[in-house]
């Protein structure tokens, strides 16, 4: 009886939606998809990758992660913190939790064919993730991107083989947090780059400058294929990968106790 | 126009610095050297602070940074006006001398280092809120704000209110928030830009000539000469976004239908953490409050009225909301709860100097809102050592404790005083600048209001003085004396000397305030000016689009 | 049509939208909550993505080729902004949810109900017999 | 796309009406894919690229993790 | 020209072929009586209705030659998809089934013999 | 030019095929009587969208776009895995 009430409920809702955007658009009421873009878009997409005029260009072939890492770098560098204050609040609350190793891990788990392949996956699924990483500001992806993609993989593996095999492997809660802060620390340190090389050169230097800019001369670049490419945001993609997939660890050590533990 | 490297890098360095703390903790035990960083770096966030107010008033000018050497619409730009560096410095200093407490408070506490580095992050997602100049970068520092108020008001993880009351708090908290995205991608779709500056500008086509601004308006304006249709198809979707966000900043900052969460949540955080929620949290949704409706929908836009819809509703909320939690505050038996329903009373007053309109109105808002942060923070910490004394928060339970500590006592006097508003206090004159604002205009009922919830308050304060000076103590629970400690001890007096100061200084604060007030109200062009200047300097010259 | 088919596409947006704001605040379960706060965040992005797509024949990502015209290009790219915004919003909408479903297990340890009527039921009834023994410290 | 807006709000009400919490995550996960087709279709790798880890990697198995100690029906 | 339009014909077979396949599993999964005949269904659509047009359209790619130098890397990448989803789809079923039998979440209803419960019975 | 003509043709042709039988999947995925029945489901309108991808990526002729359907045959395995350990073991993290 209670099924049958939320199948009519579901017809009633598409229904109502399809009479909805029927009648509006009857009446020529609504959102019409523009053929063109905005004008701001138009300025980010020509000086994302503007070889002739590199004064005023990112150099980064992919705008998204141009966008992300050079026009609003900073909205990137707080959401990280964000992430970050979520694991360090995630902590806070099980701050006196202890966690037992079990030594007969290998019986835990699911069957044989799963593991075997889980371990293929994980072979492949690393490479994957760290091709995306290193590739993110050419082709589509970057530090999150990648740094997802294997921390997922990392919760298969976890489900697949249980926790403590992870921590055997030396995956501890510890070892996470500093990989977390070294990714952070280069975060910080490559934001602060051209500061500190604007104090060497005595020249003028920008929080997360990539590229040269009017006031300062400072960028840091790399050539491949005589395509001039930036190597700031390879950079920061590549500490961003680390902090991300360091993050979830500390987040599905701490989530995959079993209760019995936590109780004591 | 200056461009600071201490304005760009300082909620940065704020938040890298807290990063360090938790890394230090798997390797160092010993709790001094936390201390220290914590109090350096609350310290360094003053200091730098309080240098960027003076350039701003030495110089006459705005300081900014351009984030990446990115001119406005195109990168994000950091702005601190006369406004925001007084906010900010007050920010600072509520948080250097409640950080001083901490210290003390924490002594045996377990993991001391998660509450300091919380501490810290809120502190750079504060000052980050206040100094940004863009609405979608606003967006992301309030989630800074807001998760690490999450994670602070759940921090006693062993008791059952704390955890209840961050549930309701995260998740009214993360629903909201979503809101206001969504109401920064209206923006973006209807206006193309995020930056306020650029926004203030655009939605302006008839006050100001956008041929004064080529640089800025080259950036983002697809039709330079017509924005003013672009208005007027977009005026839907830009007053539902005006509302959606405003909604959502009254939820922050707690006013009427939306302040429910407030009681529960900052009474039941550590009392550090209370200071610091009641005193500065709340202030943000202010903030942005007032950025949105003077500074970016201001009074001379097309949405007049649609504007002046809002401060009317806003106007009887505040009402309402001093009113209600007047009454609530004074039936309450928890001294933590009682501060928390005074907060909102405090909010509610704020908001009715905002709605005002008005340069005086506007000053008198700002006035009490600096007033409120210093005297809440204060008499929260000093609460905060009496509860410890007496080892409950009730009363009934901390009666008589108070003669036990007679200079803490003399100090929780003063600042009720300050916050019901008597002379010779800051809050006297915070509150007389608001009753004549209200008179000016002959607006008889927020007038009355003021003086009755200020009446309704003062009682639950004697109520609270006279539990803990008069009646004696009851027998069962034996209060052992034990000497005030230095360092909250020092910060308590810092921050009286500083509401006596607020009080003493008054006819200058209110000469600034008012400053203040009118180049929000009036000034505006000098915000977009200056971001007009900085897009200038740096877009390099025969760059255009092919 | 395309104009019926954008509002049928937004229109859905709004109702899912409108069913998640229902599930949020009337269901009282936690993890209910949380997934009906996940689905609130996707559909606000989702809504940001369309507000950036174009009309074009046919619109392609934003991402240069390393050898492309800029005059061609600009034709048939979309908006590359909302999708930055977008992205930054998913990982902070994460974030989010990682910090709930800890507070979720940690009420469900204290508790021992992951219902927030009856959470806070019980917050308010033991209100006034607790002993209100709060900031305790060990004897020194 | 709009056929899949559809989708997606068919598996919206269903997960939230649904008071077997395992089924729920079940469409919220039909949601999620509906969502990233239309990611896809509207030409954004980068966003397909961080969702589809995000909301058929994660957000499941942290559900899930939560209804195998919380407990697995919805009381009403 | 003509082994790219040789690649372009086979892999258009092995589409429609996939196609074919896919509406066939999709029947099978919603009219067969129990879980354990409709993970046959699935297994349809993983090999028939997935890795057959995938290495179909990998075919076709690799013959379009308007896509240019690219082309190598896209089937690369179709390929590469193609395997992964050899490897994983039978784990993933075998997973999925070994823990809906144990855990008896699935009904054997209509039942006609269980020969993996006889055989661990040790008939 | 008749060759890709062919190619759009068959490809458009799979597409209708392939969303017909997602909707197929959906049915089933709404009756499914059990748990296993619902992820089965899910798993072939995930192998089955893996397909659309890469049909709609020829036809569209946006290379780049390749990697997003090789993402996602990684995770098609997720959510059999975490129900199949869900139903299996008393436990998520042993």
């Amino acid at each position: 009886m209670n099924i049958s009430y939320r199948f009519i409920g579901l017809l009633l809702l598409i229904a109502m939606i399809l009479a909805i955007s029927i009648c509006t658009t009857i009446s020529n009421v609504g959102f019409n998809i523009p053929h063109d873009i905005k004008y701001l878009s138009r300025w980010v997409i020509y000086s994302s990758y503007l070889v002739t005029t590199p004064i005023f260009s990112s150099m980064v072939p992919e705008i998204v992660n141009a966008v992300i890492w050079d026009y609003r770098g900073i909205d990137t560098f707080f959401e990280t913190s964000v992430f970050y204050i979520a694991i360090i609040a995630a902590i806070a609350l099980f701050r006196e939790v202890k966690i037992e190793l079990v030594k007969e891990y290998q019986y835990l788990g699911l069957s044989k064919i799963v593991k075997t392949v889980t371990k293929t996956l994980l072979v492949i699924g690393l490479g994957a993730a760290i091709s995306i990483a290193l590739h993110g500001h050419i082709t589509p992806g970057g530090g999150f991107q990648a740094g997802s993609i294997l921390a997922s993989l990392l919760l298969i593996v976890i489900i697949v083989f249980s926790v403590h095999f992870i921590l055997m492997k030396g995956l501890t809660k510890n070892l996470a947090i500093i990989i977390r802060s070294i990714g952070l620390i280069g975060l910080v340190s490559a934001i602060f780059i051209p500061i500190l090389l604007s104090l060497i050169m005595n020249t003028y230097g920008f929080v997360f400058q990539n590229q040269p800019k009017v006031m300062s001369p400072l960028g840091l670049s790399y050539v491949a294929d005589g395509h001039v490419l930036s190597a700031m945001v390879l950079l920061l993609n590549i500490f961003e990968f680390l902090a991300i997939f360091a993050g979830f660890l500390i987040i599905f050590i701490l989530l995959s106790r079993p209760t019995k533990e936590l109780e004591n | 126009m200056y461009i600071s490297i201490i304005l760009g890098s300082l909620p940065i360095l704020i938040m890298a610095l807290a990063f360090l703390l938790p890394v230090l903790s798997i390797f160092i035990k010993r709790k001094v050297v936390f201390d220290i960083c914590f109090l350096f770096i609350a310290f360094l966030s003053l200091i730098l602070s309080a240098e960027i107010l003076f350039s701003v008033v030495g110089t006459q000018e705005y300081l900014l940074y351009p984030f990446g050497g990115w001119p406005p619409p195109l990168g994000i730009v950091y702005v601190a006006d006369y406004f925001s560096a007084t906010l900010a410095t007050t920010i600072s200093f509520v948080i250097l001398t409640v950080a001083m407490y901490t210290v003390w408070y924490t002594r045996h506490l377990e993991g001391y280092v998660w509450l300091y580095t919380l501490i810290l992050a809120l502190e750079a997602g504060l000052l980050g809120v206040i100094y940004s100049g863009d609405i979608f970068n606003l967006y992301v520092m309030l989630e800074v704000v807001a998760i690490s108020s999450y994670g602070l008001v759940a921090f006693y993880t062993f008791r059952r209110r704390p955890l209840a009351s961050a549930a309701r708090y995260s998740i009214l908290g993360i629903m909201f928030l979503t809101f206001y995205f969504l109401a920064v991608v209206i923006i973006y779709s209807s206006l193309g830009t995020l930056n306020i500056g650029d926004l203030a500008l655009k939605l302006r086509p008839q006050i100001i000539h956008l041929q004064n601004y080529t640089i800025i308006s080259a950036y983002s304006s697809e039709y330079t000469n017509t924005i003013a249709e672009i208005l007027e198809e977009t005026a839907l979707p830009l007053s539902i976004a005006l509302l959606i966000s405003i909604w959502v900043f009254t939820f922050i900052s707690a006013l009427f239908p939306n302040h429910f969460w407030l009681p529960d949540a900052h009474s039941e955080a550590p009392t550090p953490a209370s200071a610091i929620l009641s005193g500065l949290v709340v202030k943000v949704g202010v903030y942005a409050s007032i950025r949105f409706l003077y500074t970016i929908f201001g009074p001379n836009t097309a949405f007049v009225h649609i504007r002046e819809l809002l401060l009317n509703v806003l106007m009887l909320l505040g009402i309402i909301s001093s009113l209600f939690a007047s009454i609530m505050m004074a039936l309450q038996d928890d001294s933590k709860r009682m501060l928390a329903y005074s907060t909102i009373v405090n909010i509610g007053f704020i908001y009715m100097g905002i709605s005002m309109g008005s340069v005086m109105g506007l000053a008198s808002a700002i006035y009490h809102l600096i007033n409120h942060a210093i005297g809440k923070a204060l008499i929260f910490i000093s609460i905060g050592l009496l509860i410890r004394a007496s080892r409950t928060r009730n009363l009934y339970g901390m009666a008589g404790i108070g003669r036990q500590y007679p200079l803490v006592t003399f100090i929780i006097i003063m600042s009720s005083l300050h916050l019901i508003g008597l002379p010779p206090f800051g809050g006297f004159f915070s509150k007389l600048l608001l009753y004549q604002s209200f008179i000016e205009k002959g607006a008889l009922v927020p007038a009355l209001t003021v003086v009755i919830a200020s009446a309704i308050v003062a009682y639950g304060y004697f109520k609270l003085i006279e539990a803990i000076w008069h009646t004696p103590p009851i027998s069962t629970i034996t209060i052992s004396r034990r000497p005030i400690p230095i360092l909250s001890g020092i910060s308590m007096v810092i921050m009286t000397a500083s509401i006596l100061m607020l009080g003493f200084f008054a006819p200058i604060i209110i000469d600034s305030v008012n400053a203040i007030a009118h180049e929000i109200v009036n000034e505006y062009t000098n915000y977009i000016e200056a971001i007009s200047k900085l897009a200038t300097i740096l877009t390099p010259k025969g760059v255009g689009l092919p | 049509m395309i104009m019926l088919f954008s509002n049928i596409l937004l229109i859905s947006l709004g109702v899912n939208i409108a069913i998640s704001i229902y599930g949020i605040v009337s269901k009282p379960n936690m993890v209910k909550k949380l997934i009906a706060i996940t689905i609130l965040s996707d559909t606000v992005n989702v809504i940001a993505i369309v507000i950036g797509y174009r009309l074009a024949n046919p619109p392609i990502p934003p991402i240069h080729a390393l050898n492309d015209d800029y005059r061609v290009f600009i034709t048939r790219v979309v908006d590359p902004i909302p999708q930055a915004l977008v992205l930054t919003a998913i990982v902070i909408g994460l974030a989010l949810i990682i910090f709930l479903v800890f507070l979720t297990l940690r009420i469900f340890r204290v508790f021992g109900s992951v219902n927030l009527h009856e959470v806070l039921e019980t917050m308010y009834k033991e209100l006034p017999t607790e002993v209100h023994l709060y900031e305790e410290e060990p004897s020194d | 796309m709009s056929l899949l807006a559809l989708l997606s709000v068919i598996a919206t009400y269903l997960a939230i009406t649904e008071r077997d919490l395992l089924k729920a995550v079940i469409f919220s996960a039909l949601q999620s894919i509906s969502y990233v087709f239309i990611f896809y279709l509207l030409m954004a790798p980068d966003i397909v690229l961080v969702y589809i880890p995000i909301a058929l990697g994660i957000y499941p198995a942290l559900l899930l993790f939560l209804i195998k100690k919380t407990g697995r029906y919805e009381r009403k | 020209m003509i082994s790219s339009l040789i690649l372009i014909i086979i892999g258009g077979a092995l589409v429609v072929i996939g196609s074919f396949c896919s509406l066939v599993a999709a029947i099978g999964i919603l009219r067969l009586p129990n879980f354990f005949t409709r993970i046959h269904a699935l297994t349809i659509n993983i090999i028939g209705g997935t890795f057959t047009p995938l290495i179909g359209c990998g075919f076709i790619t690799l013959g379009l030659e308007t896509l240019g130098s690219e082309r190598l890397f896209i089937a690369g990448g179709i390929f590469f998809t193609a395997i992964l989803i050899v490897i994983l789809g039978p784990a993933g079923s075998h997973a999925l089934t070994r823990a809906a039998y144990r855990s008896k979440a699935v009904s054997f209803e209509p039942k006609f013999i269980n020969q993996l419960e006889k055989e661990q019975r040790g008939d | 030019m008749v060759l890709e003509d062919y190619v759009r043709i068959i490809s458009g042709v799979s597409l209708a095929i392939y969303f017909t039988s997602i909707l197929l999947y959906v049915v089933r995925l709404i009756k499914g009587p059990s748990i296993p029945d619902m992820v089965l489901a899910i798993d072939a309108i995930t192998y089955s969208s893996i397909t659309i991808f890469i049909l709609l990526m020829l036809i569209l002729n946006t290379p780049l776009l390749v990697t997003c359907a090789m993402v996602l045959s990684i995770f098609v395995y997720a959510l059999n895995i975490y129900v199949a350990k869900y139903l299996e073991s008393r436990e998520m993290g042993e």
